[in-house]
């Protein structure tokens, strides 16, 4: 099988394209990452349930054939959670934009890493809430422009790999949409991981972001990413402060650690209860 | 011979500036003393689909907002000419970007060549000024001078130029439709 | 309104272009090592010279609109005589 | 026979009818049907699990119900609010759930531990948008525990999500009570219901049993998919739910009526102020006051039917209610003039004594005849 | 005269009317008011701030008035069902603010560019226990500038949030307008409110000025106190509020009649379906059909007085509105009988046609008569 | 003065005692510390706000002589964010349960921290829900009993030190009620310090956590507190994690440093757009 | 000559164990066979203050579950006196714990030492016992036997026998009011 | 029904005591140094020999219900002859 460009077919659901997408969007290529990791990972599809929530990003689900399920803005994780403890041999994927995911959904993320619950979020991470036009975002770095920030935002951006490790997350990565090769396989990782994982994905959204902060057209904001990250490999997260990296994003692992999962441990209160949870 | 109200509709793909067109569309027939009601319609699935913006224009107060039966239609892509440029009053025109007869080749209406003119122009993003001015001039549908002052106002500076020249292309285009007919 | 899929094929390789998804956004057309990649006036995605093609795949890993597939050709339909992928 | 509260009713008549999720936040006076699921629902095997807010629970009991679970959550005012952009997420998904609300004082914070039925407005007009959810209340620790059956049986029918509302005197009493067996409605299997689309009027599959149905809470047909579908595939799905439960009305509508044959003065009440309007039903019979009572344990979708018969009946339709004067609404736009319709509210975290309800009716009653329009 | 959006006359009024804080969070199709008043505010040395979440946005409006401000938030359905608790808050601690709503198709995330008038009754009964909140909407640009200063207004005259209705078309739709100069309603001053309580019929004084308030949404009476207060205060205070609103109900509604002189038919419309219902009313008088239109810029407090003065001269009130039929209960309701009330509802994210108004119209003509109790 | 047990009567709003605090409620002991920490720091009271969640802890608004404002279950932050943007002079104090600041209202946390506003957060962190009866809280230690978690829980718990820093607060450090000279000390650094701030105090719950984990009336409950706890003088943030202490919390200053205050950027901000800011 | 529907009150300070007594004269009259209905009330503020347990027992179905007017009160506390102590119907017992006549000495009902009695007994929480059994032993509300078995139900093992001998000191510390009667 | 504060003063010290807002929980009673504090009968904390009291203060530190205040006389007041605190 070729290494790059497998065919995905099968995992992607035809009759949903052309995606809602714009064009150059980073989005397609962590949604295609996303199908090339359950690929390698060979699970039934019948058994996967990509969720998403509302965003661009949150749209994800439409164009993965397996169960999907399109919740509201920044709840997903909370639906997600309900869903794998009431089927835990579901694999539960979760596809959240940063907005999504750290704005509105800040909670759910922090709650849902704190239980480690064997759920894989993908954090599509554009740095701006791109379905409804280009408004700041929790990760809008200090000094961009978007249309709620017109003179440059005022606002420290969080750092999702510092946020997912201090609620408790146990795997914690980040890659970019510039990273065809390394993030499938990271996604792949992080769902094979038995507890709570989450993958940061930096993408373009060349309609606000590269707009608004002029940075060109999709290719260019490639490029971009390649020339703001550095690659980190499996260091340890103690040397994870941003003032080592001086002003480049750290991509790779940032925490992979085995600790009791959520649903294992429910099984075993339920033992201890006298019933048998997932028979 | 203008009616009045006149009933304008802009289409094209999401991206193509449809609304900044109906926009200085609505902003000119103000500026000649009409009353204007702009309405846009996108769905959410439109990004790439078909989206318009539509004009009503009157002398007196407008109270229903969009068009149901439009007076003039511009379109600029296929799906907006198969979404929303199929109706106009009787009487009415339609004026067609040219490359929709390749897909659409029993399209009906006035085709203009406003795509590649724009190309030449340098910017293809300057379509739906080509556009606009190209009506405007086949109907009169507002002057040209509010239309000029419409568009110093609303574009950006930095764009304004290429714009402009857009504009004076557009007319150009447009003139000869209407000596033509 | 969509256009059948392209196929192409080279020895155990086949990619499929699925030109109708392509929204013209150039990604695919930088990345592609033989350089035989570009929008033809609609906008959309053309294969200049499939013969120059490596069959490499990037195009369809860069692409965010799934146009591209590269596909291997299982054994058994290529002793078949070609391609039976749809 | 046991004595039980009327939130261990809840808790116990779930359980009976299958409930094998719950999801919920702590909220007086809502709490105790949570610490009994904590206690019940280990112990079978099922899920009970505590979330971040209500918000997140209500998701989650969604989320479940998409991993086939019969889910559940409860909650109180300030939760409840919380809650309703979810109910309408469930409606629009069609999803099976049941959400028990157990009213307190209010507004906001209010009256913590106090009895109100501030959220029977609430329970039909909360969520954004047009979305439906069958409402249903009980007066006793016995119906309690029926009606919470019932709840779930009836979200698996419309493939809803139905409401149960509470208050805090009901939800913390204690009466005895033997506790009838019930038995789950059974589920359509995935196979039986393989050449169905996955929503609109059909069966309930949720995910792992072999179908990768979409489910989203955007505009869709019974497909499930948003693609082409656009409004009228919304207002279609959304005029034939109504449609099927106009035409169940009597099915689904649950009511006692005491003493309504001949009355001339009708109570309407619902929910724990039922009680008292029962015995100021005796007591205004006493004096010779052609009273009577119908406990309404339906609330939506409206009983026009039923109260519109009434309604032909009686001089007056008088509704106490342990609010500003809220249902009260619901119930003059259905009679519709032909009757009286009198409202009678208070919210001050109190209950209606029968004696303050026959008096009332005393006056409606004195001052009987026509509609009279000012 | 100017050509401006219906959002962005929202945020026009708003700053004429003394805004000085926004807290949202973005959401179609009112993001733009947003995006305005970020560029507005700073320059004004107002303060603009993005929240995390609705429920956050509106909290932060509420914390500002106490910190002085005239503050508003605006979002859609979704974030609308979100700040229901908070709304109720700002009731319960009588606190001034605006909270702008455009509407969009639902229930959920339905039709998120498409217009609909799903939130009449959740403006009312969206919140747990009995809150009351002024609401108002616009039919055009200008309307939407006035309607907007006059929410600021009323929020301080009755010390409560002030709910402003718009619909995702109203919110892009663009008119040329003239806009008034608007007069923001003074603030007593925190010295000459000295000697008075800090609540009930009593002078907003914000923090910082002399004075430390307790603020709180547990039952609590004018002292703000909630030690001893039960519910009888928080009764009577509601009361209160209601019976102001009632007295002052001529000043509060605002309205347009159009040709209702001599009705027969009226039509009841509000927001942007009132125009439509205008040309339907010419159409309909052409044809010889005596129709009259009550365009309703408030809706709540329901005018009463209006709707059955109307109700005593026609025979019958079609109300044609953006959802399944919502609003209409609440005029059948205040009807009671007078006329007939006849619902025209849709929910698929179009606009009524004017053809088709007048269509419905004329069915009630032909199908005249008293009211037809089935 | 005394350095313990100073008049605090002006303080204290003397019409609203006694409190509804139980018996040996650690709460108490913790509104005592904010108002040493007022007297301290000294600021005008008509100029401070104490804002409360809803919780025990929720209700110490009602009992400072400042302004007070009592607002809902987990929100209290979003409130006292528009409050002190709105009035920046304001001296802003949060009064938050660990349910009310953490569970509910964990998102509001991180993001006034990532903010970096100027308001002071004491979080009362009694382990459990003390106004609902004793459920459990993001806090409740793992294995430890609550109404709803009968069987002990089965959920990890949020460190708030490791989240609040992780998010972005400038100055976070954590006490005791059994610390009473110390605590008042750092509430008033905390307030003193220009940018978001957080003091985790440790408080007993004799009438739920105690009761329901047998760990004595109030009294036994704050020598635990005492012998549970490690005093961590000013450490790095580094050398934050659970495993150094084996059991032991650390007690002190975790985090403080300066950076640009909100109101402080926003004031810049309006300058550059030609406003007056908080003239 | 005991009341059909008998309404009861029981009332103290927050803590003092209202509602466990309150549900245990409920069980022990649902053992002897009758209905009823047990109700509780206490306010946000009541940790510490009055809080109340309201049983109403009867032969037939109950509708109002609130006590309106109670047949028997028992009171542990001087604020629970105050505020619910002092409404009795005609020929109705009022029990009170003895030291509430030191803050209230014109107090109405007859006072016993339950405090003292529970404090001998080593706990002062089986107060709400002591107090039970003693209102049972006057007014023969519902059985002995009932409720010890209501007792033994309702209480955790472990502090079975303490309250076991706590119920038996009640029932004596009535006898002797009773007999006094 | 709230009872006038007690008031102790020793030299420049004064240690009220708002007995009415004691709720007997015992924490003060372990702390107190000189080991004067217990609970009456209706568990009300009682000061049993003031002459003992070092004017510490750790009383009022310890009590979450606000009942120990200690405060200095100002030395104004102090020559004048006493405490006019209130
Ligand atoms: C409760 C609620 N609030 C707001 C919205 C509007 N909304 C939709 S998507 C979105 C933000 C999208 O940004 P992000 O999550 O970063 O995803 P992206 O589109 O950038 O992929 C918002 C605010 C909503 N749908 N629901
Ligand atoms: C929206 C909402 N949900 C739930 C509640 C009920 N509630 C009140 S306080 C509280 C938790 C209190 O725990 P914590 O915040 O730890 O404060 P503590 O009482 O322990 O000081 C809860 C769940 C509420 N008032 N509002
Ligand atoms: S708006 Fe941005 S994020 Fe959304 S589809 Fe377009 S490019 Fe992608
Ligand atoms: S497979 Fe490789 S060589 Fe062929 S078109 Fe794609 S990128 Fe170019
Ligand atoms: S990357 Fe895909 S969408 Fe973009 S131009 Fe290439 S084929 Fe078209
Ligand atoms: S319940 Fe716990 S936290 Fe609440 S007042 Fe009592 S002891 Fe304090
Ligand atoms: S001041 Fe010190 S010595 Fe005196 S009672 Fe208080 S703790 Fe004891
Ligand atoms: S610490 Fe305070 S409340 Fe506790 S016993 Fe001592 S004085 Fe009383
Ligand atoms: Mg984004
Ligand atoms: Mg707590």
């Amino acid at each position: 099988m070729p290494s790059v460009g497998q065919d995905l077919g099968a995992y992607l659901r035809q009759e949903m394209m052309p995606t809602v997408w714009c064009p150059g969007c980073g989005h397609g290529i962590i949604a295609q990452g996303i199908a090339a990791a359950l690929k390698e990972v060979g699970t039934d599809l019948d058994q996967v349930v990509v969720v998403g929530g509302i965003g661009c990003s949150g749209r994800t689900p439409f164009y993965m054939n397996t169960g999907a399920m399109h919740t509201t803005h920044g709840r997903a994780l909370a639906f997600a959670t309900g869903l794998k403890m009431a089927r835990p041999q579901l694999t539960v994927i979760v596809a959240m934009g940063d907005g999504d995911a750290l704005a509105i959904g800040g909670n759910h993320f922090i709650h849902a890493a704190r239980r480690n619950i064997d759920l894989t979020v993908v954090l599509y991470n554009n740095s701006i809430y791109g379905m409804t036009g280009g408004q700041s975002a929790p990760t809008t770095p200090q000094g961009s422009h978007s249309t709620t920030t017109p003179l440059g935002s005022i606002e420290p951006n969080f750092d999702a790999p510092t946020l997912a490790i201090a609620a408790g997350a146990t795997f914690v990565a980040r890659s970019t949409t510039f990273d065809f090769q390394e993030m499938p396989k990271l996604i792949a990782r992080a769902i094979r991981h038995p507890g709570f994982s989450m993958v940061e994905v930096l993408s373009q959204c060349p309609t606000y972001f590269g707009r608004l902060n002029r940075l060109g057209e999709a290719p260019e904001m490639l490029f971009l990413e390649r020339d703001q990250t550095i690659p980190l490999h499996d260091l340890p997260p103690v040397e994870i402060t941003r003032e080592v990296l001086v002003g480049k994003r750290p991509i790779g692992v940032f925490r992979e650690e085995a600790m009791p999962e959520y649903t294992q441990r429910y099984r075993e209160l339920c033992a201890a209860a006298g019933g048998v949870y997932d028979a | 011979m203008r009616k009045d109200p006149l009933r304008v509709r802009l289409s094209g793909r999401g991206g193509q500036g449809i609304i900044l067109a109906g926009t200085m569309l609505a902003e000119a027939a103000m500026q000649d003393g009409l009353k204007v009601v702009q309405t846009q319609s996108y769905g959410p699935e439109a990004r790439l689909g078909a989206s318009k913006s539509e004009v009503v224009i009157s002398s007196r107060d407008i109270a229903f907002p969009e068009v149901l039966m439009p007076d003039l239609v511009l379109c600029f892509s296929r799906e907006a000419y198969q979404k929303f440029g199929r109706h106009v009053s009787p009487g009415g025109v339609v004026l067609l970007e040219q490359s929709i007869l390749k897909d659409v080749p029993d399209a009906q209406g006035q085709t203009l060549p406003l795509r590649d003119t724009a190309r030449e122009l340098g910017k293809e993003l300057v379509l739906n000024v080509v556009g606009l001015a190209a009506l405007v001039a086949v109907t009169e549908a507002v002057s040209r001078e509010s239309l000029r002052a419409a568009l110093t106002h609303r574009m950006k500076a930095e764009f304004l130029e290429l714009n402009v020249a857009a504009l004076e292309a557009g007319f150009a285009l447009g003139e000869a439709v209407a000596s033509r007919a | 309104m969509t256009e059948k899929a392209l196929q192409f094929t080279q020895r155990d390789r086949m990619l499929t272009v699925q030109r109708d998804w392509c929204k013209g956004c150039n990604l695919c057309i930088g990345s592609c090592p033989a350089g035989i990649l570009s929008l033809d006036d609609g906008e959309r995605i053309v294969v200049e010279d499939i013969e120059r093609c490596i069959f490499c795949g990037v195009c369809a890993a860069r692409c965010p609109d799934f146009v591209f597939t590269l596909a291997r050709i299982p054994e058994a339909q290529m002793a078949m005589g070609g391609s039976q992928c749809d | 026979m046991r004595l039980i509260q009327g939130n261990e009713a809840v808790a116990l008549g779930a359980a009976a009818a299958g409930c094998d999720f719950y999801a919920g936040y702590p909220i007086t006076p809502a709490t105790e049907i949570m610490e009994q699921m904590a206690r019940i629902l280990p112990a079978r095997g099922g899920v009970f699990i505590q979330m971040e807010d209500e918000l997140s629970a209500v998701a989650a009991a969604i989320g479940a119900a998409w991993g086939g679970a019969r889910a559940m959550t409860a909650t109180s005012g300030p939760g409840f609010s919380l809650m309703q952009e979810h109910i309408g997420y469930a409606a629009m998904t069609q999803t099976p759930c049941v959400i028990v609300d157990s009213q307190r004082g209010g507004p906001s914070t209010g009256l913590p531990t106090l009895p109100a039925q501030g959220e029977v407005m609430q329970a039909r007009f909360g969520s954004h948008g047009d979305r439906v959810a069958i409402t249903l209340t009980a007066s006793s620790v016995l119906s309690a525990y029926e009606v919470t059956a019932r709840a779930f049986a009836l979200s698996e029918t419309y493939r809803q999500p139905v409401i149960v509302l509470l208050d805090a005197v009901l939800s913390h009493m204690r009466e005895n009570v033997d506790l009838p067996e019930i038995t789950p409605v059974p589920r359509e299997t995935a196979a039986s219901a393989q050449d169905r689309q996955p929503f609109g009027d059909n069966p309930f599959v949720p995910f792992g049993e072999g179908r990768r149905t979409v489910v989203t809470g955007l505009a869709h047909d019974e497909s499930g998919l948003p693609k082409t579908a656009g409004g009228k595939a919304v207002e279609r799905m959304l005029r034939s739910l109504e449609e099927r439960l106009r035409h169940d009305a009597r099915e689904i509508t649950h009511f006692q009526a005491y003493r309504l044959e001949d009355a001339s003065v009708a109570l309407l009440a619902y929910g724990i102020t039922a009680r008292a309007a029962h015995e100021a039903v005796d007591a205004l019979r006493q004096e010779g006051v052609a009273a009577g009572l119908l406990d309404l344990q339906t609330l939506w979708p409206f009983p026009d039917y039923l109260v519109q018969e009434i309604a032909e009946r009686v001089d007056t339709i008088l509704v106490p209610e342990l609010n500003l004067g809220q249902y009260v609404i619901a119930v003059q736009a259905a009679v519709q003039g032909r009757c009286r319709v009198v409202p009678l509210g208070r919210a001050d975290g109190d209950l209606f004594t029968p004696e303050e309800i026959a008096a009332a009716a005393r006056e409606v009653q004195d001052a009987k005849g026509g509609i009279v329009h000012a």
